[in-house]
């Protein structure tokens, strides 16, 4: 089944047209009165497990929760090989032999840069009423790891001395069912759990076994703090935008969805700034994923014209149904949407969520005032 | 569909009716086991377990393997259950009743976490080699009593079992055939047995060995393993009816007679198995170590 | 999850050892690593066939032509349906689809296992999003419809020798041409079982390379081979309707950075699609003749299906 | 290595400060999950749980329709998080002591709750273990407790539950019990987990798992009951205090 | 009476079988046996074969397995559930659900049937069975389940059928409980029963082909008593039958 078929609402035909009918006025009309880039109060608290290096919990008003820990762990690093100048570096071909990236200049010593590996950082999500292997889990785990992993950021600085690197365990809990769809509640609450992560000042040097300050209040931040208390970089959000006709409606609620024409989870990082420099934010976009919108599998509405008791003529045949249907278009009768997105609107959702100071911006200062 | 069969109201009043006036349906007192039978096979460490129509197969097999990087001075010890359709048409390959977790867990509890192995014995060289001990339980008939039956089959053969010997000089290890040395027994630490009490009434009626009829009736279950000397290894009430805290003491009180009997039972079994296997007369200085 | 049914081979393939001593030897080994001969705007040859498994409803084959001595995608898929749900489903209104995407165990490097990893689900829900758009659902309430799509050979994430290439960013994008030719064969196996759709769909990617040896850049290429490439930064497959133009999947990743934003990212993935059709179209067309001679008959002979982009 | 226990004889202080009759602190709170039927999150020290309650409700995909015999049937999954213990640790879906967990669960309630009142209906009865420290099994209990009750399933008492240890195995003189174990203590101490329904001395679960002589049984037996009675005058408070917050803020 | 084991496959030979008294009465196959005409009889179960000259009938004994239904069968069957219509019962474990319409019982109407809880015991015959391929079978509907009835069909009369009350049901093996039921002249197979029990102790019970037997003797020790010989019997007869020995175990 479709990911997004489990959250599906059960609303009638009449009920899915007037709600999209609202949705397509200019502005849209939204069922709980916000505007179309408007999110969800939500309530958020960070640093709730004294046992993980970082945590964050987010409640959404319609009691959709999400915990998510983290837990950072020495692990040791695979043995690479070094390669030789004259890049004669056939060694196995198995996959189990990682070799250095050799460029022909010399080898940077104990710099963490370029050397993360996308095997340092492990997502799980839990799901209740979810297998691991069913399609909703997989696909949101995809999505959020994809964003995270889209930089070199955080996974270089897993990095510790050549021999060893810190594995990151990333577990995202779903308390409550997935009422709407979570893609949002998770990004933002890892998001937050990320922030808060820290891990223990290193005291050990160069590629001894690693040794660690025991003081927690030492401990450095995985996105490290400025002293003015600012972050030099903050990890990504993914946010969920739906099209209806040519409105764009960001942070859909369930009912929403349900009429959505097209959905696209979006994922932007604030780009790196210079210390220094507090003017230019820029937003980066990470990625892009179409996620199947429940719309499709709605029940159409009858048209009055096919309906006996509104003094119209039932059709003859199933086929007849059909073809009658298809051929009017008729306001007010719900029909499922059918095709794809122009181009053009994908572009206009992409503005809209770059733009400066837009929603995406807006988000992430809203969490800036969630922070410990 | 088709179902495991409940018993019927008639039954379950009748055994009821029947309990309170002390009599169980097969005749036995409440607190008297069915009949338990062993018998030995020719190999080593197999032991076929009868209690009344209850039939287990344990079976003790042992291999030379690396040991747990996290436990380097341990030998291994694992116990597998294995609830064949044959015994029940409830049991389903590759379904875990809970019936089953249950039994392997208590199995496990009783057995391997309470140390009845000595584990350090099994280690032949630190961090390289040791033995891995493993016991599989094979339920082949079932009428109630699976734990108090998996439990005196797998401890019974562990005691039957013989490993082989070996020999370390240095780095090298010396593994002897069966011709070559007479294998050895498995250091036991001590003999834990489970007893699982089944009551009614509150607790007011408690028997002891109940057959799967007495069992699809009951309240609730306490499963209790102990050893002779006295030392509870694990006590099992999950749920179930509530009983009165002094009614579980004394069901320990009663467990450790039991266990003392059936203790014994099974030493003078391998005895007897003991005397058979030693017609020749070759293993007369063995039979007086087993006698401790 | 593991895989207990089977005894399988270890996870990662091996391979004997090929030492540099030796390397004098065999010239026949390749020691650098390929390199893309087509235009940035150049597609791969395709070919693709439909009608291939006759016991299912709709099948269809494709295969990309295999550059400088690499392996090339080569992708199945059957269809079957649309037919009556199980009498325990719930009702529908709609064609039930379902789609699945499977790994042959031999087509990558690292030997996939028979159970399906979270990559080959992912896959297949994305193929869904893409179909889901397309096939005209009501028409077949109570109904339900699998496309089954099998990899016999997949797109490498990177040249083999250069494992750290793979390592170096979010691996994967092997997965978006693998998913771009999934979308168009499984277009193709639901026309082949007679589906009602709105458009032909079909996928099409485009991908910002930085290129190796010397030159240093970033280039915009159509339907790119991972492996040829030294660094793929970003990429996008977009699932294409071409007469109405508009899209109903797009999966787009990596970093876009500013000097090609992702718009035009998306933009020439179109255009990979559009291109796609045309061969699309042709082997739904040489399905039909073969379908009914008399069509065959009042056309002439067939062309060569094969196209250049 | 065996605990430390000398500096206990000497203060009489447990490793984390408390006497051997305290309980650690247990903080509770009723119908935090505003999408579940009932929900409680309960902290004994360091052991965090989240339970959530929905229903009686129709029985889940493919599962038949509730319990049988005209009664409900009570499912209880736990998940215990990644990184809720010291190491991060995956638990496998099919992990025996988890599945051991869910099965003492579902049979303690199938007992404690009036089941018989919602023939073909199921109750399903989540818990997420969130930070792991000892008392398990007691924990668990005492949170589904409460979210039962917040659930509104009529049951026939409350169901408390808490552990009991000694400091010792053998069976000396010198050896004293201990209430309420973290999970250090519970590595190196025997210890019982008792669960007691209402507030007699009736013993609805008793789990013990460690090896002790017999004669110690009834002293950890008489101080887990203790305990259990103390800890249900705190959840007792805990609801009462949600009742009226209830009745003010519907009055209010 | 019974000559040697027959296995499957084996032909009948045309000296074994009965001699009839009435010639004009046609050879009835029982259970086991199949008829390729012209002249072949062959079993197709393994038991020792039996034969009635009086009916000119033929059969395979085979004892054990699990109970297959039969029309005009006596049984014990446990009420499932209550349905609009009809009960759902069971035979044996693990065997599709058997139907006991509500006024298949003695003076039965729609406001005053018998009303059964779940778990009780019925005494009943089989009306009609799904399979209708069966020589014996006389009677077959098709409905999809077998059907069961408290009520003789001609008389009305409930001739001690209908719900067991109190007492305890004990299982016996399949052939013993035919054989209780085929030496009874009466009902229930009481008399049957009488054969294996002490004279003197007055005691209700009823045998099912399923291979049941209900027992009552008024007092719990009695009815335990009664229930226990009933079973030894059937252990000593088995253990006589087939020689059933210790498994071998190695």
């Amino acid at each position: 089944m479709a990911p997004a078929a489990t959250s599906q609402v059960l609303l009638s035909p009449a009920e899915l047209s007037f709600l999209h009918s609202s949705l397509l006025l200019q502005p849209p009309v939204r069922p709980d009165g916000r505007a179309p880039n408007q999110f969800r109060p939500l309530v958020a608290e960070t640093d709730i497990l004294p046992g993980a290096n970082g945590s964050a919990r987010i409640c959404f008003p319609d009691g959709t929760e999400a915990i998510v820990g983290i837990k950072a762990e020495v692990e040791k690093s695979q043995w690479r090989a070094n390669l030789s100048e004259d890049g004669a570096h056939l060694g196995t071909g198995g996959g189990d032999v990682e070799m250095e990236e050799d460029g022909g200049k010399p080898q940077e010593e104990a710099s963490s840069h370029g050397n993360g590996e996308m095997s340092w950082i492990e997502l799980s999500i839990e799901i209740p009423g979810f297998r691991d292997d069913d399609p909703l889990p997989i696909f949101l785990a995809a999505m959020l790891s994809e964003g995270l992993l889209a930089g070199e950021e955080l996974k270089d600085r897993l990095w510790i001395n050549r021999r060893f690197h810190w594995k990151l365990y990333i577990d995202i809990l779903l308390l409550s069912p997935p009422l709407s769809y979570p893609l949002p509640l998770l990004s933002l609450t890892t998001h937050l759990a990320l922030l808060s992560s820290r891990i223990p000042k290193l005291k050990s040097e160069q590629d001894e076994d690693p040794l660690f300050d025991d003081d927690w209040e030492a401990s450095l931040y995985l996105y490290p703090k400025l002293p003015t208390g600012k972050r030099i970089d903050r990890p990504p959000i993914t946010l969920l935008v739906m099209a209806v006709g040519s409105n764009i409606i960001f942070d859909p609620s369930k009912e929403e969805l349900a009429v959505a024409e097209a959905v696209l989870a979006v994922s932007v990082r604030e780009s790196q700034r210079r210390e220094n420099d507090t003017s230019g934010r820029r937003l980066n976009l990470l990625s892009i994923r179409s996620v199947d919108s429940p719309s499709r599998l709605t029940p159409s509405g009858v048209p009055n014209t096919m309906n006996t008791a509104t003094g119209g003529s039932a059709p003859v045949s199933s086929q007849d149904a059909v073809a009658q249907r298809e051929s009017i278009d008729q306001k007010g009768v719900w029909n499922p949407p059918r095709g794809g997105v122009k181009r053009a609107l994908i572009t206009r959702i992409i503005k809209l969520v770059l733009e400066p100071n837009g929603v995406a911006q807006e988000v992430m200062d809203g969490l800036n005032g969630v922070e410990v | 569909m088709p179902r495991e069969a409940e018993p019927s109201l008639n039954e379950r009043e009748f055994i009821h009716q029947a309990l309170r006036e002390q009599t169980r349906i097969d005749g036995r007192a409440l607190d008297a086991f069915r009949e338990l039978r062993l018998q030995f096979g020719d190999e080593r460490g197999v032991v076929d377990v009868r209690l009344g129509k209850t039939r287990v197969i344990a079976r003790i097999s042992a291999e030379v393997v690396a040991p747990y990087p996290d436990r380097k001075f341990d030998g291994i010890f694992t116990i597998t259950t294995e609830f064949s359709p044959m015994a029940s048409p409830a049991f389903e390959v590759g379904r875990y009743t809970s019936d089953e977790i249950i039994l392997s867990r208590i199995l496990e509890k009783a057995i391997r976490r309470s140390s009845a192995i000595d584990t350090e014995s099994l280690c032949i060289i630190a961090g390289l080699k040791c033995f891995f001990i493993r016991a599989d339980v094979h339920i082949i008939d079932h009428d109630g009593g699976l734990v108090d039956a998996s439990c005196i089959a797998v401890m019974t053969a562990l005691q039957h079992f013989r490993r082989p010997d070996v020999s370390v000089e240095g780095e090298n290890v010396t593994i002897y055939s069966l011709r070559e040395r007479e294998p050895v027994p498995l250091s036991m630490l001590h003999h834990p047995l489970c007893i699982t009490f089944s009551y009614y009434d509150s607790g007011e009626i408690v028997l002891v060995d109940a057959n799967r009829l007495e069992e699809q009736t009951r309240e609730g279950e306490v499963i209790i393993a102990m050893n002779m000397h006295g030392e509870v290894c694990q006590i099992s009430k999950f749920g179930g009816t509530p009983v009165d805290a002094l009614v579980l003491l004394n069901c320990t009180n009663v467990a450790l007679k039991k266990v003392q009997t059936i203790t014994k039972f099974i030493q003078r079994q391998l005895e007897e198995d003991m005397r058979k296997r030693d017609v020749g007369g070759l293993m007369a200085e063995l039979s007086a170590e087993n006698e401790r | 999850m593991t895989d207990r049914r089977r005894i399988n081979g270890p996870p990662s393939g091996t391979q004997t050892p090929i030492f540099a001593s030796t390397l004098k030897q065999t010239p026949t080994v390749r020691l650098s690593p390929p390199t893309r001969t087509r235009e940035p705007t150049e597609l791969r040859k395709i070919f693709l066939k439909t009608g291939l498994v006759p016991s299912s409803s709709g099948s269809a084959y494709l295969e990309l032509q295999h550059s400088s001595q690499l392996t090339s995608l080569k992708i199945t898929c059957t269809a079957h349906g649309p037919r009556p749900l199980p009498r325990s489903a719930p009702f529908s209104p709609q064609l039930v689809l379902s789609t699945t995407v499977k790994f042959a165990p031999f087509a990558s490097r690292v030997r996939r296992g028979y159970v399906r990893d979270s990559a080959e689900r992912d896959l297949a829900v994305h193929l869904e999003t893409a179909l889901r758009g397309v096939v005209l659902g009501d028409r077949w309430p109570k109904s339900g419809c699998d496309v089954v799509v099998t990899v016999l050979e997949g797109e490498e994430d990177a040249w083999w020798g250069d494992v750290a290439g793979a390592r170096e960013r979010g691996e994967g994008w092997g997965l978006m041409c693998v998913l771009a030719g999934c979308i168009t064969v499984a277009s193709a196996a639901i026309m082949d079982a007679g589906i009602d759709c709105v458009d032909l769909i079909t996928g099409g990617v485009a991908a910002v390379v930085e290129e190796g040896g010397g030159k240093r850049g970033e280039v915009m290429v159509l339907d790119p081979c991972p492996a040829e490439h030294r660094n793929v930064l970003a990429a996008c497959v977009v699932g294409y309707l071409a007469s109405r133009d508009e899209i109903t999947e797009v999966w787009m990743k990596g970093n876009a950075s500013a000097a090609i934003s992702a718009e035009e990212l998306i933009e020439k993935a179109v255009g990979a699609a559009a291109a796609t059709k045309a061969v699309l179209e042709e082997a739904i067309k040489e399905a039909a003749f073969v379908k009914f001679p008399e069509l065959a008959k009042s056309r002439g002979g067939l062309n060569d299906i094969d196209m250049n982009g | 290595m065996p605990l430390d226990t000398s500096t206990y004889a000497l203060s009489l202080l447990r490793l984390d400060g408390r006497r051997w009759n305290e309980l650690r602190r247990i903080h509770a709170q009723i119908s935090t999950q505003a999408a579940a039927d009932g929900s409680a999150y309960l902290e004994m020290g360091n052991t965090k749980v989240i339970c959530t309650v929905s229903g009686p409700s129709e029985g889940r995909r493919g599962q038949g329709q509730g319990g049988e015999g005209g009664k409900a049937r009570i499912e209880v999954e736990v998940n215990l998080a990644g990184f809720a213990g010291v190491e991060r640790k995956k638990r496998a879906r099919g992990d025996r002591r988890i599945a051991e967990l869910q099965h003492t669960l579902t049979q303690a309630y199938t007992s404690t709750l009036l089941t018989h009142l919602y023939p073909h209906s199921t109750i399903l009865i989540t818990l997420h273990i969130l930070s792991l420290d000892g008392s398990l099994l007691a924990a668990t209990l005492n949170a589904a407790t409460l979210a039962l009750i917040d659930a509104g399933i009529p049951m026939s008492n409350y169901l408390v539950a808490c552990t009991a240890g000694s400091t010792s195995f053998e069976e000396s003189d010198n050896a004293d019990p201990l209430l309420d174990l973290n999970g250090q203590e519970e590595q190196e101490l025997p210890f019982v987990t008792v669960g007691i329904l209402g507030d007699g001395d009736k013993v609805s679960v008793l789990v013990m798992e460690s090896r002790v002589q017999m004669s110690r049984l009834e002293t950890m037996l008489v101080v887990a009951v203790d305990g259990c009675k103390r800890v249900r005058e705190i959840l007792d408070g805990v609801v009462r205090e949600h009742g009226r917050n209830m009745v003010e803020g519907a009055v209010g | 009476m019974a000559s040697s084991i027959l296995l499957p496959g084996d032909t009948i030979p045309p000296s074994a079988l009965p001699h009839a008294k009435n010639p004009s009465k046609p050879l009835t196959l029982g259970p086991g046996l199949r008829h390729t005409p012209p002249l072949t009889i062959t079993a197709h179960l393994a038991g020792p074969l039996h034969t009635d000259s009086k009916k000119n009938a033929i059969w395979v004994e085979n004892n054990g397995g699990r109970y297959i239904p039969h029309p005009s069968d006596l049984i014990i069957a446990t009420i499932l559930s209550s349905h609009p219509e009809s009960y759902t019962c069971s035979l044996s474990p693990y065997t599709p659900p058997t139907l006991l319409p509500h006024l298949s019982f003695e003076s039965a109407t729609k406001k005053t049937r018998p009303i059964l809880l779940p778990g009780s015991l019925v005494y009943a015959r089989i009306a009609s069975t799904p399979s209708s391929t069966h020589l014996t079978s006389s009677s077959s509907s098709s409905s999809p389940e077998t059907e069961l009835e408290c009520i003789h069909p001609s008389t009305g009369k409930a001739d001690g059928l209908g719900p067991l009350k109190g007492g305890m049901v004990w299982d016996i093996s399949l052939g013993f409980a035919r054989e209780l039921l085929k030496k009874g002249d009466g009902v229930a197979g009481i008399e049957g029963v009488k054969r294996f029990i002490g004279e003197g102790r007055g005691f209700e019970c009823a045998v099912g082909r399923n291979g049941r037997v209900w027992v009552d003797a008024g007092s719990v020790g009695d009815t335990v008593r009664v229930g226990r010989e009933i079973v030894e019997a059937d252990g000593r007869r088995r253990g006589s039958e087939w020689g059933r020995g210790e498994m071998g175990f190695r």
